[in-house]
């Protein structure tokens, strides 16, 4: 979230697309009625089905699953066309004025640039046209170049008129006109929209370029960094931002900064691979944070081999895998189950082991019998959990999961019983970026321990082997910092303060050479202090601040909050540096002076920015720094380079299309998408499945976890999986509201309840009548045995989006039968 | 730490009189449920079953978001969900069924067991496990379909208002767990008022027929319901007309006395009659066959 | 008892009375043979459960009654089933009993100045036979009332599985029933009692003196004697 | 004192109930008592969604030595800026999750070929899984990639973390794969 939960309570308009806010966030949902009782704000729903949060809405448009792009973009248009977009904002805050090199082109369904051999772009294409006297971007403050961006989204989104977005999206013309009128209402400096989304929008093969849609849209209407605006991804856990803030994944390292490839051999060479230039150096110069990259990774470098990181070594940067290509989820799941892996034209490995801390990847999918089928070929697994999951126990995985016979799986399985939330203490990062305490209330069930002593043990046991025996690259495991009291549990309250850091000598004040910022040994303040020198260590630059000489800031717990605005900068601790909102300089305009005084996010005092802890240098003078510090532009992005499908969105079906693109009938699905080619990995064909199928959650369960409860309320709230069916499909199908109904896909089928409901709407899309249909996660072969049932991801594809690499849960094709 | 003393009875079932206990005069307290603003997530269900403990019940998924088809021993609190073609378009009502806690409760007015249905100062009626005697007479004067037999204990179960919360100033569980805030606790007047604010707010946003339901035929409730489609209140499963049967007003607090009444006359009808006639029997005639030896 | 008379033999108008009906026995005259005796006293004793299980519940003006039978929880357990066990004993002695209850031409003058007359002493009807009218319609009454208590309190036993308002009729026939009934039977037993001394004999012991049949139910005295003197001769 | 007062009032009622056939002291006497009076409350966070609901567990006795604490009851905590008390029915029910009885209590494994778990101890798992990853690293570690280049990954392995580990075991995890070579990492955020 750019924002925050409570922020949601100062906006005038929210979008709820992608996602389904009442019912996988309901507290948080508390927000959005607020807004509705408090300040007349409007609800809009936009989701294939009409859910508990469209029930809400002021008003609900029914869409195709996965067609979310042509009808932002029909937005945009529409505000655009009406004039009805924030033109200061645009100016001041976004890179619509950029001019953009010729090079950049768009035709019938491909950007410049493409390899069709590769399937990949080649992304130079799209670079913005260099001034030639400052070398810096070309701008022009008119937005009336044809080559500046602005220019060139307006030209890009022509046809995505409400015609088009209706054909595409299903949705009627004056619905949709509506949800246009509504939404670019806030294109005004007094209003401010928000848009909320969640894994409806990132379980797409055109995932992020949906993201990038309403972001563009954000910007366009001038919503982005204010109070009550901003685009609002809520996390469906309760620390997968935690764990992305600190390299959950493969490709970053803590604080996402980036996993070293193997073409970059040194520090040196990695660090200018990684460090972006600042190439706007004229008004609104970019402030360009990220150049500060280097005190980051050396910190973390220091926090990471302790004593044994030193200059002369590059502090131990060797001692880092590097990485060649792609190692993240449905890769895992190939290269196991194909037993290696080519990596820069090499054969290697893949995963002969395999160690998973509470994750369930046979539920999770997709297409679970893949994960069935690669599980088996493993040497050894670890599972610690709380109970017994699909995936330790895939070796009696039931018949339509078709696994290997369980006397010719050669998987040595150890399942590890774990302590769960309330068992252990530590820091949980909500949605919002709050790091949060929670202390510990009771002990473990029976010989239950917490993740961190399993881990620990493991990892000081393998370490004493490699002393005793030796083996390849021993140092990385000697010079691993383990200097925890107690290493065989570390005490999170001290990993929480490596990770905030530490001066390891005393930093010299920059500004007053006789003073010091730190003496040896001091918690950091914040990651401003870090030195790329040595002389700090920081487990993760950008929880900086959580940990200081004050003592634990995740700990805090006033509830005070001054600004009225639901900022609460005593509770807990935000990363970054406790700020609030993001790019809230961008709350303000050319001035400094808010864009509604009624809702400031931060405003220029004359010698400092006041309000939120402010997302720019507190005492630039307005004009100095562009509002994105993060970016090299220092401004808001409505044309992306870096995206690796486009600079712009643009509407692809999804890898499994029911129809041909109505746009460009050659370049049906994302030209960049991935998927896989295992005998496992198979794709269903509109002719054979003619009912597009999304997955969802519901508020009365959690993921595969809840079912286990014996005797869980839960349980009894909701007793078993069912299939949503229009009640049209129904009757031509035969199928009655709680009979047991088949649902198949090109990778199996299920069985379960049918619930034929109004809520799903029979649609017309390019001219064809056409269905949809839904299911909820949460149910599978493990469980309480009252309470098992089919797993959802049997049915769901191996394809991915091309950025995140995230798979396409949300729109694929089954056909529906009684059973 | 007992609560007893925080609440005194303002009413109580089966009393001949004098049923109230105590001086306080404390205000009466209500539930506040805005339909239009809950979205059906059950944490009330489930924030019910948790502080009352209530045992679990095997429910089965029959093609509906609904938990169970209708109140039971061990449910007391139940989202019903209705889908309803509204305008070309669909609405999907969600509306928190439990005791209404009316201010004239028809419950109460049926239960012949003395002190087995209490009316508290504060308004909240609740079943006193004790004293009932699961007659279920209960069920017949509710107006709402509340009241449940509970098999195991062989009393009656429905919504205490979470009294024993509420006796220590606390809100009802439901209440605090409500996630959108579309549950609301408070005193009757101040959930009545904000009621009428919602209501007004709604009719700006088209819904000309929006109200407040807080039904007049039991003299109001404990719980106010706010409905959008208030001219249609069956589509909430609400009663139009709620009010407590006359036919049990009339043999409760008329029959019944006149019975007493009419049963008492008769014995002193019958002594009357001894008195004046005495018995009916032969005196004096000579009767031979009478003289016997141990006659 | 007959151990308090060691001159006699037996006692045997008792003995008659074991098995036999409408025989003299000495100066006696054998009213209720054993098993009516029976059969009224087992309507009377589960009637009696009834009332006082009933009338707590009924009303908390009776509520001390409740204490018969270890409180109201125990009376709402015991009220349903004792009133089966006395509908059913009724069904029995409606059987046993129909054959002397049918309703004779006169019967319905009972309901009304008869039946005044009656209790003032004042009739000269020699024509009563073993029963007489009054009771003759307090025998189908009681039967009607029976099947009345029965219907309305198996639909309070049961009420989810009824309509609403049938459940609410049900309470007032109950009601109503129940009180008509108690009034009907204050006066039953006080007639069979205090008001005609001998007639409660006829309940335990089974017989009568002639003078009491020969007051009470003339026609059937005659009936009696004169089939005593057909066997005499 | 409990019982004694129940005693008086069932004397009392006993003789108001003869009066007047009802009693009032004694309805009182009988209402709930308010369960969590005096239980031990610890602040939390809620493990499921990301809104971070705070939550407060109540458990069983005084955390003193001779008590064992066992979660009796979880409800929202009224001073979190975002739930302000709230919770949805995961959230309300967390004493399931924690207390049900399908919880794991010991280490279990599956040997090679084998159809059924056996009981194994703590430290006879952390020895097998420790020399498995040994193995593991040794035979499959790549030290230079095809283009020559230094790597020193160990492909062997793969290591996920699921969605309610904390950002300090998250931490620690990355030491530890760092210190593997573990370049198959991710996380419940991908999916």
């Amino acid at each position: 979230m750019t924002n925050g939960w409570v922020d949601i309570k100062n906006t005038d308009v929210i979008l709820a697309m992608g996602g389904n806010p009442a019912e996988n966030h309901p507290v948080g949902f508390k927000w959005f009625m607020e807004a509705k009782k408090t300040r007349g704000a409007k609800l809009v729903a936009v989701d294939p089905r009409f859910t508990r949060t469209a029930a809400t809405a002021d008003l609900y448009a029914p869409i195709r699953a996965g067609s979310d792009i042509a009808f932002l973009l029909g937005i945009i248009r529409y505000a655009i066309e009406n004039k009805r977009y924030h033109e200061d904002y645009v100016k001041v805050h976004t890179n619509g004025p950029y001019v953009v090199s010729e090079k950049f082109e768009f035709n019938d369904g491909l950007f410049s640039g493409f390899d069709a051999g590769k399937t990949e772009y080649d992304k130079t294409a799209w670079a913005y046209e260099p001034d030639p006297k400052t070398k810096a971007y070309g701008v022009d403050p008119t937005l009336q170049n044809p080559r500046s961006v602005f220019q060139l989204l307006k030209k890009h989104v022509e046809r995505y008129t409400p015609e088009m977005v209706e054909r595409i999206c299903g949705t009627p013309k004056d619905t949709y006109l509506k949800v246009c009128q509504i939404v670019t209402s806030t294109g005004v400096p007094e209003k401010a929209g928000t848009i909320t989304y969640a894994l409806g929008w990132t379980q797409h093969s055109t995932a992020v370029q949906m993201i990038r849609a309403a972001a563009m849209l954000q910007l366009l209407l001038g919503n982005v960094g204010r109070p009550g605006g901003g685009v609002n991804a809520f996390r469906g856990h309760s620390n997968i931002q935690g764990a992305t803030d600190i390299a959950g994944t493969f490709d970053i390292l803590p604080g996402y900064l980036k996993t070293p490839p193997g073409s970059s051999q040194t520090l040196k060479d990695y660090l200018e691979a990684a460090t972006p230039t600042t190439l706007n150096k004229e008004a609104w110069a970019s402030m360009n944070y990220w150049q500060n990259y280097p005190k980051f990774m050396v910190s973390l470098l220091k926090a990471t081999y302790g004593k044994a990181a030193t200059k002369e070594n590059d502090f131990g940067y060797a001692w880092l895998p590097k990485v060649d290509g792609n190692y993240s989820w449905m890769y895992i799941c190939d290269d196991m189950y194909r037993g290696n892996s080519t990596r820069v034209g090499g054969k290697e490995p893949g995963p002969e082991g395999f160690i998973s801390f509470g994750m369930n990847p046979v539920g999770l999918g997709p297409n679970s019998k893949k994960w069935v089928a690669a599980l088996a070929k493993l040497k050894w697994l670890v599972v610690a959990e709380n109970v017994e999951t699909e995936t330790p126990i895939f070796w009696k995985s039931p018949k339509q999961y078709d696994p290997p016979e369980a006397s010719k799986i050669q998987t040595e399985v150890f399942l590890l019983p774990a302590a769960d939330f309330a068992e252990k203490d530590g820091t949980f990062t909500n949605s919002a970026r709050w790091m949060q305490w929670k202390w510990k209330a009771v002990d473990p069930p029976g010989q239950a321990k917490s993740d961190q002593e399993i881990l620990a043990r493991i990892f000081l046991a393998v370490r004493d082997l490699y002393k005793k025996e030796g083996g390849p690259l021993p140092e990385a495991l000697a010079n691993l910092s383990w200097s925890y009291t107690n290493p065989v549990e570390p005490d999170l309250g001290e990993v929480l303060k490596e990770i905030n850091g530490k001066a390891l000598s005393d930093i010299p004040d920059p500004a007053d050479k006789t003073k010091t910022l730190k003496t040896a040994g001091q918690q950091v303040d914040g990651f401003g202090q870090l030195q790329d020198d040595g002389s700090t260590m920081c487990g993760n630059w950008l929880h900086s601040g959580v940990f200081t000489e004050a003592g634990n800031n995740a700990q805090r717990r006033s509830t005070a909050d001054p600004t009225g605005l639901g900022m609460y900068h005593n509770w807990a601790f935000s990363w970054p540096a406790n700020r609030r909102i993001m790019y809230n300089r961008a709350s303000a305009d050319a001035e400094g002076k808010p864009w509604d005084p009624k809702r400031p996010g931060i405003v220029w005092n004359g010698e400092k920015w006041v309000g939120d802890v402010p997302d720019m240098k507190p005492d630039a003078p307005p004009g100095t720094f562009g509002a994105f510090i993060m970016l090299p532009e220092g401004v808001g992005r409505l044309y992306a380079s870096g995206m690796n499908d486009g600079p712009f969105p643009e509407h692809y079906e999804a890898v499994e299309a029911p129809i041909d693109n109505p746009l460009h009938p050659k370049v049906t699905s994302n030209p960049v998408s991935k998927k896989f080619s295992s005998d496992k990995d198979i794709y269903g064909k509109k002719e054979d499945f003619p009912i597009v199928c999304t997955t969802y959650r519901l508020t009365e369960h959690f993921h595969y976890w809840t079912q286990h409860q014996h005797d869980g309320v839960l349980n009894e709230l909701q007793p078993g999986f069912f299939v949503e069916i229009p009640e049209g499909l129904a009757q031509q199908k035969g199928i009655a509201n709680g009979s047991q109904v088949k649902v198949t896909s090109a990778r199996g089928s299920i069985q379960g309840v049918a619930m034929v409901t109004k809520r799903l709407r029979p649609m017309k899309i390019d001219g064809k009548e056409m269905w949809q249909v839904g299911f909820p996660i949460h149910w599978g072969y493990a469980g309480d045995p009252n309470h098992t049932g089919p797993l959802a991801n049997t049915l769901t594809p191996s394809a991915m989006d091309p950025n995140t690499w995230t798979p396409e849960f949300k729109a694929f094709l089954v056909r529906i039968e009684k059973a | 730490m007992s609560v007893q003393q925080n609440l005194e009875i303002r009413r109580s079932s089966a009393s001949v009189w004098g049923s109230q206990s105590g001086m306080r005069s404390v205000p009466t307290v209500s539930k506040y449920i805005d339909t239009t603003t809950c979205i059906g997530c059950k944490a009330c269900e489930a924030a019910c079953i948790e502080w009352n403990d209530l045992r679990h019940i095997a429910t089965e998924q029959t093609g509906t978001y609904q938990t169970l088809p209708t109140l039971h021993a061990e449910y007391w609190n139940l989202i019903r969900f209705n889908e309803r073609d509204f305008d070309g378009g669909l609405v999907w009502l969600m509306r928190k069924d439990q005791c209404m806690h009316c201010e004239e409760p028809g419950c109460l007015a049926a239960c012949p067991a003395p002190g087995a249905i209490v009316q508290y100062a504060n308004g909240i009626v609740d079943v006193n496990p004790d004293q009932c005697i699961g007659c279920k007479y209960c069920e017949t004067g509710c107006p709402f379909d509340v009241p449940r037999f509970h098999q195991t204990t062989g009393k009656m179960a429905k919504c205490t208002l979470c009294v024993d919360r509420v006796s220590v100033g606390l809100e009802p569980a439901c209440i605090k767990a409500c996630p959108t805030g579309c549950l609301q606790f408070g005193t009757k007047d101040d959930m009545v008022a904000l009621g009428a604010r919602r209501v007004e707010q709604l009719k700006s946003n088209g819904f000309t027929n929006a109200l407040l339901y807080n039904p007049e035929g039991v003299h109001g409730t404990g719980v106010v319901t706010v409905l959008a489609h208030g001219d249609h209140p069956e589509w909430y499963q609400l009663p139009r007309d709620p009010h407590v049967p006359i036919l049990v007003r009339f043999w409760k607090s008329f029959l019944r006395p006149l019975g007493a009444i009419a049963i008492f006359g008769a014995v002193i009808g019958a002594l009357t009659h001894y008195t004046k006639f005495g018995p009916k029997e032969v005196r004096g005639v000579d009767a031979p066959d009478r003289n016997l030896p141990d006659a | 008892m007959s151990a308090a008379r060691p001159q006699r033999p037996f006692d045997t108008a008792v003995v008659a009375a074991r098995d036999r009906e409408n025989v003299i026995v000495g100066n006696e005259i054998v009213r209720h043979r054993l098993v009516s005796r029976v059969i009224h006293w087992s309507v009377a004793v589960t009637f009696f459960v009834c009332v006082f299980t009933g009338m707590p519940i009924w009303t908390p003006v009776f509520g001390w009654m409740a204490h018969l039978f270890g409180g109201l929880t125990v009376c709402r357990l015991l009220h349903p089933w004792a009133g089966v066990a006395f509908f059913l004993a009724s069904g029995i002695m409606f059987v046993h009993w129909i054959g002397d209850m049918r309703l004779e031409p006169g019967d319905r003058e009972w309901l009304g100045p008869k039946a005044f007359a009656y209790m003032r002493y004042e009739t000269e009807d020699t024509d009563i036979g073993k029963y007489n009218g009054g009771q003759r319609l307090f025998f189908w009454a009681a039967g009607l009332g029976a099947i009345g208590l029965l219907l309305s309190g198996l639909l309070m036993w049961f009420p989810r599985a009824f309509p609403p308002l049938l459940l609410e009729f049900a309470y007032l026939i109950h009601d109503v029933t129940f009180i008509l009934f108690a009034v009907a039977i204050v006066f039953h037993i006080y007639l069979g009692t205090a008001a005609e001394p001998g007639t409660f004999g006829s309940m335990v012991r089974g017989t009568v003196t002639r003078e009491w049949a020969r007051l009470h139910h003339p026609r059937w005295y005659r009936d009696v004697i004169s089939g005593e003197e057909d066997r005499r001769r | 004192m409990e019982l004694t007062r129940r005693g008086f009032l069932k004397a009392t009622a006993v003789g108001s109930t003869i009066a007047l056939g009802f009693d009032v002291a004694r309805a009182k006497a009988e209402m709930r008592e308010f369960k969590i009076s005096r239980t031990t409350e610890t602040r939390s966070v809620c493990p499921y969604c990301a809104v971070g609901c705070g939550v407060i567990i109540h458990t069983l006795g005084d955390k003193s030595k001779n008590a064992k604490a066992s979660v009796v009851h979880v409800e929202g905590d009224p001073d979190q800026p975002v739930s302000r008390g709230t919770l949805c029915p995961k959230g309300i029910t967390l004493k399931d999750d924690i207390t049900h009885k399908n919880r794991l209590t010991k280490p279990k494994v599956r040997r090679p070929g084998s159809d059924h778990w056996e009981d194994i101890s703590w430290d006879d798992a952390i020895a097998k899984i420790a020399r498995h990853v040994k193995d593991t690293r040794d035979k499959c570690f790549v030290a230079k990639n095809a283009k020559g280049e230094v790597v020193n990954r160990n492909p062997g392995i793969a290591m996920i973390g699921g969605c309610t580990d904390t950002n300090e075991f998250n931490y620690l995890q990355w030491k530890v794969i760092t210190a593997l070579g573990v370049p198959y990492r991710d996380t419940q955020a991908r999916v």
